[in-house]
């Protein structure tokens, strides 16, 4: 059996090498090769779930060592992978959405000339962040890291013709390097407090370091978590990653990759439970995120973008139940994988909108869609409605479980970042309504296809259309639809399962442990108000969007409004704060490097040149004063003589 | 008034009868590589005298070449009798030492010299005169510059022969010069060997202003120094009352039988100290020392190119020989008053050669100073004062005289319609147009810039070693800094020659006979020998480094 | 009469030869002035041959006396043809090579 | 006693010479020559490595002779682990090297100057003389042997640059042999002041040993008489010496404030060349930190460690601060360079094994990873005819290849990981930040600037729409292929099984610490070990 974890990433390993070294003669049938291997190592992912299951709570867990890696002495680094409960549910989840976002690509991707390496390039992610979530040591897990770093970077900037796209990619992977120095420093910090890096070491001694390191580590560990999830203060690059084809926002930056932070974290449980002041870092930072996206959400008008910003908040819940340590752990990842379901839904919604609407992306130039593309519509409505956390959909079970245990963190705190939670579930409703109403509500506001090169961020023709002809909406093709189906699925039952007497904490509780937190509300009253802000953000939504006609330029609005159209001014100060300032510094360091460092040299030189020249004057050619010359030189001789004589 | 009687009692016993002085006892053999060259010279005057012109050139190189060729056989018979080590001793009444450095020297002043000699007899390079081929020196030397008879001398074909035997008389001189065991063989030697050469300054078959000056200038400097030179060793005399080496050295540490004269003499240090300065300033001058190098540049442009490599090997050798016999066998006793002055000397050689030389734009100039740079690095193991001093000089003096003829010679090849093109830019792109030679120069320079498996290197290490090992690593810092402003000079060349485009109408490389491209080939191939593997030659000097007194 | 004032006055020729060499223009006084100081020597070697009570150095003012002349003659040869080619006996004339 | 070593840096000297002597004429015969030369060079290496025993003495395939008995200098060669892996790089670099420089002395051939005039030979025999210099000194155990090696092999490489250097350099022809001279000129400078400082300081050691245990210049000797007391290498003057041996070094390697000379020497000769100055020669002066700082001075080296890591540590971030301020492909990869140099300095003086064995591994990374980014750098200039950024723009669309290939390799340049240079990288930070926490995070600062410089490189001239002058631009040849994949796959494989590698380099390493009398510090706490993954 152990085995198969190497085969699990090994085949859509050997997919990406076939697919991009592969030659023209792959075209054809590359995507479905893609396609199939992905299912395959879904397919093993499903035999290793049923052996797994086939075991009792504590002998679930199975490893393997397949060689060794680095080893330096007292530094060990193997390539051995680690299969227990936590990496079983990610490995279902990325093969499972991973398949079907395959199949989704294929008609998606159908017009692409490129569309072999497209599905490399999947194949690549897949593997990446298989091998991410089944390494058992830290430095693997660091290849993995930052292979769906990598993976994401290309898909990115997939269309790499288009400045926007190219842009995109090199922020998405700059600003997770600035997390990797994170965990690249935790690692280090590991090995020199532990002498290891592979977890069960690490996590089984962890209360035998002192509360300072391991407080460090977390906070590093945070640091990398924040690049990898788009939390605040590193989220700005997942909005432009919007630029990469919609299936892979809707597997890298909705389903899966974005949450390896939340896997970080829950997997580095048993440091965080022992640094209290590293674990209240992560809930601020969930925290303050959920409102930030969500925020950002409400003000997006680019569907995508929206979606985006939601993608965000969701995962500041996530990190949120994650920082809440044990109360929180099964939760935040029973979100992650529901989430997973709905987001994906949802992006894939999106796409096929966009599809038929001559990619346009710009939500004020939908409307009233839900006739021309009901398979469409429904998936989405779903979606929609588990994501608002409408009651017996996934989300609601998932996203009211994390509000319960924010409450339960207990005192000031535990109500405030409860209040935060809720206030988030009500932005939650007000903007996801609000891209329901504008997209397939209301009346037509659809606009002639602008031509493709000036196309805002327009994906170039996934079907070929004229420019300046109407749009004229069509449902998608199968292989498009069906994925959005099996994930609506998804999206409404999951949750329910999942807390069908506890079967997902009962899962999960073994790897990440779990303990009920004294909630100073009950649980009825928490899903009461959950409910009510609900309903509130989305009947606020349709008092705004619903009832009135939508303008299809957008209103200047309020400052706020203006603020969350540029993502609330974060790239603004980044820019301000790094790219200007270090652009300075290089360029100041280029002319110091040029006159200072290598001027100095220079300078010699010349000095030297200059005494040479000046030396050469008395060479005047005249023989008196040659004569001079020896006469003084005799005279200082012979004085020197003397004076030798005198001192010694 | 007692030292007043005694001379008289002298003058009266040496008019009484019965008495002989005693004829001075000569070891001919001893001295025949010397005895060999000046029969030779003089064997070349009186050619010159009776031969018909067409064949004097012929005879003198024969002569020239057979006498430099007996003399090195002579030397080596003498080593390998033991001359060099055991048997050293005074010979001619101890006016001439044959120990190891005199022979080791002696033999590379020869050699050396039998080399420059083939340079002298080139007669390819100068454009034939009506279908004589002519040399490097000046048809007729008392013919005006650019006035008729120059011209009808020309045109008869004229040659001045009497080089080859000037050449002898200065070898000769030179060769006596490092062996000389008295100040007074010391004075004549130098005078014997400086004469032919400012002859020789002065015969430049091209340029012959500048030749005509470099002579004078070379003359009157050089007569004002061995006047310097004259009064020291007179002090000398007045200080220790005899003028061999072995005598002054033993009044200096005091071992001398002492008559009340002597006595009140040699209690005056201010004789021996200014006398001794007098000479040393009389020998630094010959080596192109600074303060008293003005002479080299001028001289060594002025001068036609092989007197110059003559001048620039062969006298260095000559000088630093007799300047090691001076301090090591004579003045061993004032080490504490010479050693900082010489230190002194030494940096301020080695840093104005090597700074003054990064401006000039003229080869003959820029070697001149090079030369001087070097002098400075040899003065550093001078200063050592140790047997590993001495050996270290005398491999340095070798390994460089040969790179130095070398260069030179090169220098004659390079020509345009005004002779040698000498000025730097006109080397611009030599790489190009003719690879070998520029090649060849390429390896003098880095010999010269102490590259490894250059014998440049493995003289310059053998020096600062010695340095260093004799406690003097100042020197041996400053030796390397200035080497490191000595590189920037010898690359530029590399640069010219390499890395520039040659000009449309740029000098051209004359194909020289036979003889010049011995002399070449003969610099790369010790170039190379004593830079892969010195050990031999090593060995040599170090057996031969000690001074018998 | 001390011999030493003998010394003296050698210094002094010695050095007004020497002075005459830096400062005097025609190459054949500069020459001369050469010419003077290796008296001067000369004069220093008798003085000191007397002092000691030995005859080196007198001898060796014989050679000196050789060796002037041989540069003479080598001196005076240069000097004139220099003087023929350029019509002047100047020092400060013949400064074609510099820097 | 065997001669391997010897034969392996003899063959490339034959090689030159034999390239040298090919007849003007037959240009293409003197390539293939030296091709096969470095061929078989490559195989001698192979052999070395082969017969080499990790498990073994210390140094090993020993050869020794006396050479200049007056000055105490013996030919004596051996490797240890470190020596033998650089011995193998550049044996493997070099036939690359040859293959991505085919066409480089084309340009230089002129009929007109006759047949003297032959630059194509002249060009490859002085690659495969500079191969024999490097070789011979890592194989150098004489401190004599190698400072002559050391030194010599600065002409070959000055003739490279100046004679044989990138022609597109400034605007006119004039300009750009104005440049390439400058260059050259600064390099040998440089190197030549940093080598005759180290000749002061060799003359020094001699002297002291001459004291001590008369002179010698031999590690073996010098070593053995520390161990059994004899020698006492630690006090004022061995400070002395020991700062002449780093100077040297440290111009070489080169380590930041002695850099400025690597971003002409590198911009200004054509990409191979460049591969071979920064792969090869310059891995000579960080080699030597190792073997001659290390060994000869381990307390010198302790007491100047501190001052040297903070100038690594600037070196990093510095070079690549100014990597990003370049405007010109090959200085940038010049600054990236100095930044990895950085690294490997780093590594050597946090002196734990971490850190040495992965500054080992980096030189050879390194070299690797430069040499794929620089010879593809090369492919893309000579195609364009410019190496300013700004004159590229949408390759990727045109040259997929050239486009996928440059990615990879400025990838392993930003060293990610699954490629080799992430985990000498990651050693190198480990092994400083377990003695030195500040320097290891302000250096892990480093690998965020690296992604900076290598994606806008990437972004600016590959990606975005396709510039009218890159319009007819030709993807990757067959030749340029086969010199590029062996270096990714190399690259990919060593990414994930470096420990071949590695078992050869750690005794050595190990030994020299122990020299060094330095021991990795112990983990904090003691792990708990239950079961399998990580020892």
């Amino acid at each position: 059996m152990e085995n198969l974890i190497g085969a699990l990433v090994a085949a859509p390993l050997l997919g990406a090498a076939v697919l991009l070294l592969g030659g023209k003669a792959l075209d054809r049938i590359g995507h479905w090769l893609g396609t199939l291997l992905a299912g395959t190592s879904f397919v093993i992912g499903l035999i290793l779930f049923a052996d797994m299951l086939g075991r009792s709570g504590e002998h679930r867990a199975i490893s393997t060592t397949l060689y060794s890696w680095v080893p330096v002495n007292s530094f060990q680094a193997d390539v051995s992978f680690q299969l227990d409960q936590l990496s079983m549910t990610f490995v279902l989840l990325i093969t499972g959405v991973g398949t079907l976002i395959h199949l989704y690509s294929v008609g998606y991707m159908e017009h692409d000339e490129r569309r072999r390496r497209f599905f490399g390039y999947l194949n690549l992610f897949l593997a990446a962040m298989l091998l991410l979530v089944v390494a058992d040591n830290y430095l693997l897990l660091y290849v993995g890291w930052e292979g769906v770093g990598l993976a994401s970077y290309l898909l990115i900037g997939f269309w790499q013709h288009k400045p926007s796209a190219a842009t995109a990619a090199k922020k998405a992977f700059i600003v997770n390097r600035v997390g990797d120095v994170g965990l690249s420093i935790a690692i280090m910090l590991m090995f020199t407090t532990f002498g290891t890096f592979a977890f069960t070491p690490v996590l089984a001694s962890a209360d035998k370091a002192s509360e300072g390191t391991l407080t460090g580590i977390g906070l590093m560990l945070l640091l990398a978590a924040c690049g990898k999830s788009a939390q605040v203060p590193l989220q700005s690059w997942l909005g432009d990653a919007m630029e990469g084809p919609t299936p892979v926002s809707a597997l890298i930056h909705a389903a899966t990759m974005v949450t390896a932070g939340v896997y970080l974290i829950t997997r580095s449980g048993p440091i965080f439970n022992l640094a209290p002041d590293a674990q209240t870092a992560v809930v601020v930072v969930g925290t303050v995120t959920l409102l930030f996206g969500a925020i950002v959400g409400c003000a997006k008008d680019d569907i995508k973008k929206a979606l985006a910003g939601s993608t965000m908040s969701q995962i500041g819940y996530m990190v949120l139940a994650a920082g809440l340590g044990p109360i929180g752990y099964v939760f935040a990842i029973m979100h992650l994988v529901t989430h997973g379901f709905f987001k994906a839904g949802l992006f894939l919604g999106a796409g096929s909108v966009m599809h038929g609407m001559n990619d346009e992306v710009d939500m004020r130039k939908y409307g009233a869609l839900r006739k021309y593309m009901p398979i469409t519509f429904v998936t989405f409505g779903l979606g929609y409605l588990a994501i608002i956390g409408f009651p017996g959909l996934s989300g609601y079970f998932s996203k009211d479980k994390i509000i319960e245990a924010a409450f339960a963190k207990g005192g000031t705190e535990g109500w405030i970042i409860g209040s935060c939670a809720l206030l988030g579930a009500a932005i939650t409703a007000f903007y996801m309504t609000r891209v329901m109403l504008m997209t397939f509500f209301g009346e037509k506001r659809w606009q002639p296809a602008p031509d493709a090169d000036a196309a805002p961020s327009a994906e170039p023709a996934a079907e070929g259309h004229a420019a300046g002809e109407m749009p004229h909406p069509h449902e998608s093709p199968w292989s498009m639809t069906v994925p959005m189906i099996v994930l609506a699925f998804g999206s409404v039952f999951a949750g329910f399962l999942f807390n069908l007497n506890d079967s997902f904490l009962k899962w999960l509780e073994p790897v990440t442990g779990h303990k009920e937190g004294d909630s100073p509300l009950s649980a009825t009253t928490v899903t009461a108000t959950t409910v009510t802000v609900m309903v509130i953000g989305v009947a606020v939504a349709w008092l705004v969007y619903g009832r009135k006609p939508v303008p299809v330029v957008a209103p200047k609005g309020s400052l706020l409004t203006r603020a969350a159209r540029r993502d609330l001014l974060q790239d603004d100060f980044n820019h301000v704060a790094f790219v200007q300032t270090g652009s300075y510094l290089t360029r100041g360091l280029v002319y110091l490097d040029l006159k200072g460092v290598d001027g100095l040299v220079n300078g010699t030189a010349a000095t030297v040149g200059g005494l040479s020249s000046r030396m050469r004057r008395l060479q005047n050619g005249y023989v008196r004063s040659y004569a001079v010359s020896m006469f003084g030189g005799a005279a200082v001789l012979v004085a020197a003589t003397l004076l030798m004589r005198a001192v010694a | 008034m007692t030292a007043s009687a005694t001379v008289h009692s002298l003058w009266t016993t040496a008019a009484g009868d019965g008495f002989k002085i005693p004829a001075p006892h000569i070891e001919y053999a001893q001295l025949s590589p010397v005895l060999i060259v000046f029969g030779a010279a003089v064997l070349g005057v009186l050619a010159d005298a009776f031969l018909p012109r067409r064949s004097r050139y012929g005879a003198q190189l024969l002569i020239s070449v057979a006498g430099l060729v007996g003399a090195f056989g002579a030397v080596l018979v003498l080593a390998s009798n033991g001359y060099a080590t055991d048997k050293a001793h005074l010979a001619a009444m101890g006016a001439v030492a044959v120990d190891g450095p005199a022979l080791f020297l002696q033999g590379t002043i020869v050699l050396v010299s039998l080399v420059a000699v083939f340079t002298f007899a080139e007669r390819r390079l100068e454009p034939k005169t009506d279908g004589a081929r002519t040399d490097a020196f000046t048809a007729q030397g008392s013919a005006v510059p650019g006035s008729e008879q120059e011209k009808a001398a020309t045109k008869a074909g004229f040659t001045t022969t009497e080089v080859f035997p000037l050449t002898l008389f200065a070898v000769g001189g030179m060769m006596i010069f490092p062996a000389a065991a008295d100040l007074l063989t010391l004075f004549v030697a130098l005078e014997v060997f400086s004469l032919p050469l400012y002859l020789l300054c002065a015969l430049a078959r091209r340029r012959r202003m500048l030749s005509q000056e470099a002579a004078v200038k070379y003359f009157l400097l050089g007569a004002f120094s061995s006047a310097f030179l004259l009064f020291g060793i007179a002090l000398l005399y007045g200080y220790a009352g005899t003028v061999s080496f072995g005598g002054i050295a033993d009044v200096v540490s005091g071992t001398a039988p002492m008559t009340p004269a002597l006595a009140e003499t040699a209690g005056n240090d201010a004789l021996l100290l200014i006398g001794g300065a007098m000479v040393l300033m009389g020998l630094l001058f010959k080596v192109g020392a600074v303060p008293f190098h003005a002479w080299t540049p001028d001289v060594y442009q002025g001068a036609p190119t092989p007197v110059t490599g003559f001048m620039a090997a062969a006298t260095k050798v000559a000088a630093f020989g007799a300047l090691l016999r001076l301090l090591y066998v004579a003045l061993p006793g004032l080490r504490w008053d010479w050693r900082p002055v010489l230190w002194g000397v030494a940096i301020l050689t080695m840093v104005v050669g090597a700074i003054v030389a990064v401006t000039q734009t003229d080869v003959k100039r820029l070697l001149a100073y090079s030369s001087i740079a070097h002098a400075g690095f040899i003065l550093a193991g001078v200063v050592a004062t140790t047997p590993d001093g001495i050996s270290s000089v005398m491999f340095y003096l070798a390994a460089y005289s040969f790179v130095t003829l070398g260069a030179f010679a090169v220098v004659t090849l390079v020509r345009d319609a005004g002779g040698e093109a000498t000025h730097l830019s006109r080397w611009a792109g030599l790489g190009r147009r003719s690879p070998l030679v520029a090649a060849v120069f390429a390896v003098f320079l880095l010999a010269f810039a102490g590259i490894p498996l250059t014998s440049g290197f493995a003289g310059k290490f053998a020096v600062f070693k010695a340095a260093a090992d004799g406690g003097a690593t100042p020197l041996v810092i400053v030796g390397v800094l200035s080497s490191a402003v000595a590189a920037f000079f010898y690359i530029r060349v590399i640069v010219l020659m390499f890395f520039s485009d040659p000009s449309p109408e740029g000098p051209t490389v004359a194909v020289p006979s036979p003889l010049t491209t011995t002399a070449i080939a003969f610099g790369v191939v010790t170039t190379v020998v004593l830079g892969i593997l010195p050990q031999y030659f090593l060995d040599l000097a170090d057996k031969a480094s000690v001074f018998v007194r | 009469m001390n011999p030493v004032n003998y010394l003296y006055l050698s210094a002094l020729l010695f050095t007004i030869g020497a002075a005459g060499v830096l400062l005097r223009r025609n190459a054949i006084i500069v020459f001369m002035c050469v010419e003077l100081m290796l008296n001067a020597c000369n004069l220093a070697f008798v003085t000191f041959s007397r002092i000691h009570g030995n005859l080196d150095g007198q001898i060796i003012a014989f050679f000196t006396m050789v060796v002037a002349a041989a540069e003479v003659v080598v001196g005076l040869a240069i000097i004139v043809t220099i003087f023929r080619s350029r019509h002047s006996a100047s020092v400060d004339d013949a400064n074609l090579m510099k820097l | 006693m065997s001669f391997l070593l010897t034969a392996t840096a003899v063959v490339p000297a034959v090689g030159a010479i034999a390239t040298a002597a090919v007849p003007a004429a037959k240009k293409s015969a003197a390539k293939w020559t030296a091709l096969l030369f470095s061929a078989a060079t490559l195989v001698l290496a192979a052999v070395v490595l082969g017969r080499f025993d990790t498990g073994g003495p210390r140094y090993q395939l020993t050869e020794s002779h006396s050479w200049i008995k007056a000055f105490g200098v013996r030919y004596e060669v051996g490797v240890d682990g470190i020596g033998v892996t650089l011995i193998a790089l550049t044996a493997l670099l070099i036939p690359f090297v040859i293959g991505a420089a085919w066409h480089d002395a084309d340009a230089l051939e002129d009929t007109r100057l006759g047949r003297r005039w032959r630059p194509t030979q002249g060009f490859f025999a002085l690659i495969l003389l500079v191969e024999a210099m490097v070789i011979i000194s890592f194989a150098a155990t004489d401190v004599f042997l190698f400072y002559i090696f050391f030194e010599a092999m600065l002409i070959p490489m000055y003739f490279l640059i100046g004679g044989f250097g990138d022609r597109s350099g400034g605007n006119t022809e004039q300009e750009a042999a104005k440049q390439r001279s400058y260059a050259a000129v600064k390099f040998l400078l440089y190197n030549l002041l940093g080598g005759l400082v180290m000749l002061a300081a060799v003359i020094g050691l001699y002297a002291v040993t001459a004291d001590q245990i008369g002179g010698t210049f031999s590690l073996q000797e010098i070593l053995s008489a520390r161990q059994a007391g004899k020698l006492d290498l630690s006090g004022a003057g061995e400070k002395a010496i020991f700062l002449g041996f780093f100077f040297a070094f440290a111009v070489k390697a080169p380590l930041w404030p002695l850099h400025t000379w690597l971003p002409n020497a590198m911009g200004e000769s054509t990409a191979p060349v460049a591969v071979l100055i920064t792969a090869v020669v310059d891995k000579v002066g960080t080699f030597a930190m190792l073997r001659w700082c290390l060994q000869l001075f381990p307390e010198a080296s302790k007491w100047a460690a501190p001052v040297v890591l903070v100038l690594a540590v600037i070196s990093i971030i510095y070079g690549a601060l100014l990597a990003v301020g370049q405007k010109d492909i090959k200085r940038l990869v010049a600054y990236a360079s100095i930044s990895h140099f950085g690294f490997i300095i780093l590594g050597i003086f946090a002196m734990t094994s971490q850190g040495q064995s992965g500054a080992t591994l980096y030189m050879v990374n390194h070299g690797i990873s430069t040499a794929a980014l620089m010879l593809v750098a090369g492919f893309l200039i000579s195609r364009r005819g410019s190496r300013l950024i700004a004159d590229f723009g949408g390759v990727q669309k045109v040259a997929p290849m050239l486009a996928g290939t440059f990615l990879i390799g400025g990838l392993a340049t930003l060293s990610l990981p699954g490629l080799a240079p992430f985990v000498s990288e990651f050693l190198v930070l480990v092994g400083t930040f377990s003695r030195y926490p500040a320097l290891g995070i302000v250096a892990t600062v480093g690998i965020v600037l690296a992604a900076l410089y290598v994606l806008v490189l990437y972004q600016r001239t590959m990606t975005g729409p396709v510039k009218a002058e890159v319009e007819g631009m030709h993807d990757l040849k067959v030749r340029e292929l086969a010199v590029v994949a062996p270096l990714i796959a190399l690259l990919l494989f060593l990414g994930f099984y470096p420990k071949p590698v590695i078992d050869v380099i750690n005794p050595a390493v190990n030994q020299t610490l122990s020299d060094v009398h330095k021991k990795d510090p112990k983990p904090a706490v003691e792990a708990v070990h239950t079961k399998g993954g990580a020892r």
